[in-house]
């Protein structure tokens, strides 16, 4: 028996074996339901005080992702997030900004629904460092935008936390101001850093 | 002759025995990993595509007729009257999965955080439950509350 | 769990002795086929030496079975290896290029890095060649920019393209290559061969 | 030291696999070749003019990170590819120093052709973004569509130009 029927042989052995395989592990999750079960949701959680505080150092650990759609972001955004709607999570294009091992992802949402499912998802697919912002958009305005200091003397911790707020407060105010074209640059630039996979001949 | 015929016919098959060995080996392990209880094996976009509706308030609770089942994932259960109590970290044990994999017609996870049934009904999706809701005590859980106030006076430094 | 240099923060040395390990497998793998014959390789146009087509598509297939079987066990994740992106007119107008300069030269650059670690000197034209080619491609590239880069389609897989599971593809691809193993043999006994032996 | 003979074509091709199995199980990434030779073109461009290889759109990409274009992961690749074809060779007795060419044609006349081949190559390999190891072989272990569609544009047009070229080799 020459080798060539052996090959074939073999070949179309497996290959019977993959045409049937149940489903398509690239894109189900990686962590087992129970290894999901109990990860401490509450050991990835950021309050918005820390945001704002990455915002204003503007932490390059740290990427911002906007989980709204594309016209509740275009409105108003953390400064130096980038926009990834639920709807579009999975879509491969972003792959490589959130499946990666360096830099922390932080998600928000207006509420605490949608980054809870993102969370999960993602986190169920195996990426590492993703995050969620307690609160959303909505603990965000009322904390960071809204949020006044109302006492009679002011202790150096609370003056800290105030000068963190109010300095993030100017920063969101200043870019969300911004013409929509220049808006959109500003983003464009943002976007074009995205991380590639390396391969090819390239 | 009729020695070396068996001789060569016995060689062929202690070749095909190899291939065949080998395709045994590999089947076995899919099968394993295939009917293994404990995986995932839903594809991650059917829950993306789920969550678009997903959520239903307390108050539209009250216009739905078909039967349904409100499961609450807190400890300390009992806002909701006859509501099943299972608490969140012991939504995968058997006898709970076997419960909700029972209730026929429509099944509403409540807790008082919500990111909690956020993860749970996640895990559930992906478990194959379709018929799996999150119940919300806000109106909007999802809606941003306030209106950005654009301030152009103030214009960035470039 | 891998790909391990992409999930892992390995250093980067490391990285760069894993390349150079993979290389020599690579270099050792095209010689011992016998691509380090141009002779040998031009067989597969005129139909008298078919390894080209053997090596290259048993090659292809068992690392798309084994990339396959080790998602499926989740040791691999598929969607962090690298898929070339696909541009249709730099693809289809370069490939034809490509299959000129073949017939011409006798050797694709691998193979002809491979000959020439062996000592053949037309493999050294070659690459001096193939280093002129690269700089022209260089020097022309502003000319030539929007050609090679319009009509993107991003990085498509066959199996996407076609709407089935990727394992479907690889079964269909599988007979496909055993019917063309099948027929190459078959041509290898029709067409005279030019006696290489001295070549090799 | 006596030759021998060359590993029958399927069992090499299951090496051959097996070894891009492991570059995409340790890198990620597929093989290749041609982009070994665009960074020893690149590097040298820079040894001899530095300022047109700033200035240019093409070079100037290769400089952006600061790193020496040889200390990247296809020239090590390429460079391990030297060693290991050596040894290969060394193993089976096929180190010579030669020309390989049909009888039937001058050694300058093998040699010319080589040297088109290689410009007709390379530039195309650029071109399509990888040659038939990055792009071809790569490709279609990963099933990407420009793999396919290069595999299937450099065997078909070898294919249709072998007739012109026949006289060089049978």
């Amino acid at each position: 028996m020459n080798a060539r029927i052996k090959l074939s042989i073999l070949l179309a052995g497996v290959g019977l074996l993959l045409a049937f395989l149940p489903f398509n592990a690239s894109k189900t999750f990686r962590l087992s339901p129970g290894e999901l079960l109990k990860i401490n949701y509450q050991d990835h959680l950021f309050t918005v005080d820390e945001v704002a505080r990455f915002m204003n150092s503007e932490d390059s650990a740290v990427q911002l992702i906007d989980l709204r759609s594309n016209a509740e972001f275009m409105e108003c955004n953390i400064p130096g997030s980038i926009n990834i709607p639920l709807d579009d999570l999975l879509n491969p294009d972003w792959e490589g900004y959130l499946n990666q091992g360096e830099k922390r992802n932080i998600f928000y949402g207006n509420g605490d629904e949608t980054a809870a499912e993102a969370w999960t998802i993602t986190t169920g697919l195996g990426y590492k460092n993703i995050f969620v912002m307690k609160g959303g958009m909505n603990e965000w305005y009322k904390t960071v935008m809204l949020s006044k200091f109302e006492g009679d003397r002011i202790t150096p911790r609370e003056n800290a936390l105030f000068e963190n707020r109010y300095r993030a407060r100017r920063t969101f105010t200043e870019i969300n101001s911004l013409p929509d074209n220049l808006k959109r640059q500003y983003l464009e630039a943002k976007r074009l850093e995205e991380s590639q996979l390396d391969g090819g001949c390239e | 002759m009729v020695v070396v015929n068996r001789f060569t016919s016995m060689k062929i098959n202690k070749n095909i025995a190899w291939i065949i060995a080998l395709l045994v080996v590999l089947t076995v392990l899919v099968l394993v990993r295939t009917f293994n209880q404990n995986l995932f094996k839903r594809n991650a976009a059917d829950a993306v595509e789920a969550a678009k509706n997903n959520t239903v308030t307390v108050d539209e609770l009250q216009s739905i007729n078909s039967e349904f089942y409100i499961v609450e994932l807190d400890e300390n259960a009992g806002q909701f009257e006859q509501s099943i109590s299972i608490p969140f970290e012991q939504i995968l044990e058997q006898s709970n999965r076997d419960k909700l994999e029972n209730l026929e017609g429509n099944i509403y996870i409540f807790s008082n955080s919500i990111d909690r049934s956020a993860r749970a009904w996640v895990i559930l999706n992906q478990l194959g439950f379709d018929n799996v809701y999150i119940l919300s005590n806000t109106t909007e859980p999802e809606a941003f509350k306030y209106k950005f106030q654009p301030d152009t006076s103030v214009g960035p430094e470039f | 769990m891998a790909p391990i240099s992409v999930l892992n923060e390995i250093p980067e040395w490391l990285n760069l002795a894993i390349a150079f390990l993979i290389g020599i497998g690579f270099g050792f793998a095209l010689e011992q086929a016998g691509f380090s014959s141009s002779r040998k390789l031009a067989g597969m146009f005129y139909g008298y030496d078919t390894t080209v087509l053997k090596v290259f598509f048993t090659a292809a297939i068992v690392a798309l079975i084994g990339s396959q079987l080790l998602s499926y066990f989740g040791l691999l994740n598929l969607n962090l290896v690298y898929v070339n992106p696909y541009y249709v007119n730099a693809a289809l107008i370069g490939s034809v290029i490509m299959g000129a300069g073949f017939i011409m030269g006798g050797f694709c650059p691998g193979t002809g890095i491979s000959a020439l670690s062996i000592g053949k000197l037309d493999a050294l034209i070659f690459l001096i060649g193939g280093l002129t080619g690269a700089f022209l491609f260089a020097e022309s590239y502003p000319t030539i920019q929007t050609l090679a880069s319009t009509n993107y389609r991003g990085p498509v897989r066959m199996d996407e393209w076609m709407g089935v599971s990727p394992g479907m593809f690889s079964f269909l691809l599988i007979l496909a290559a055993i019917l063309l193993f099948w027929l190459a043999e078959k041509a290898e006994k029709k067409f005279p061969r030019p006696d290489i032996t001295s070549e090799i | 030291m006596k030759r021998k003979n060359y590993m029958n074509p399927y069992l090499a091709g299951v090496l051959l696999g097996l070894v891009l199995l492991s570059a995409m199980f340790f890198s990620g990434r597929g093989l290749g070749a041609s982009g070994g030779i665009k960074y020893a073109v690149v590097a040298a461009v820079e040894a001899v003019d530095q300022q047109h290889a700033m200035e240019s759109s093409y070079y100037s990409k290769y400089f952006e990170n600061g790193e020496n274009p040889l200390k990247s992961w296809l020239a090590l690749e390429v460079l391990g590819m030297f060693l290991g074809g050596f040894l290969s060779g060394a193993l089976s007795g096929r180190l010579k120093f030669t020309v390989e060419h049909s009888p039937k044609i001058s050694k300058n006349k093998r040699l010319l052709f080589a040297f088109l081949g290689g410009v007709f190559f390379v530039y195309g390999a650029q071109l399509a973004r990888g040659c038939t190891s990055g792009a071809a072989l790569s490709g279609m272990a990963v099933l990407s569509v420009a793999g396919f569609v290069t595999m299937v544009g450099i065997f078909g047009s070898a294919y249709l130009f072998a007739w012109f070229f026949r006289k060089l080799w049978i």
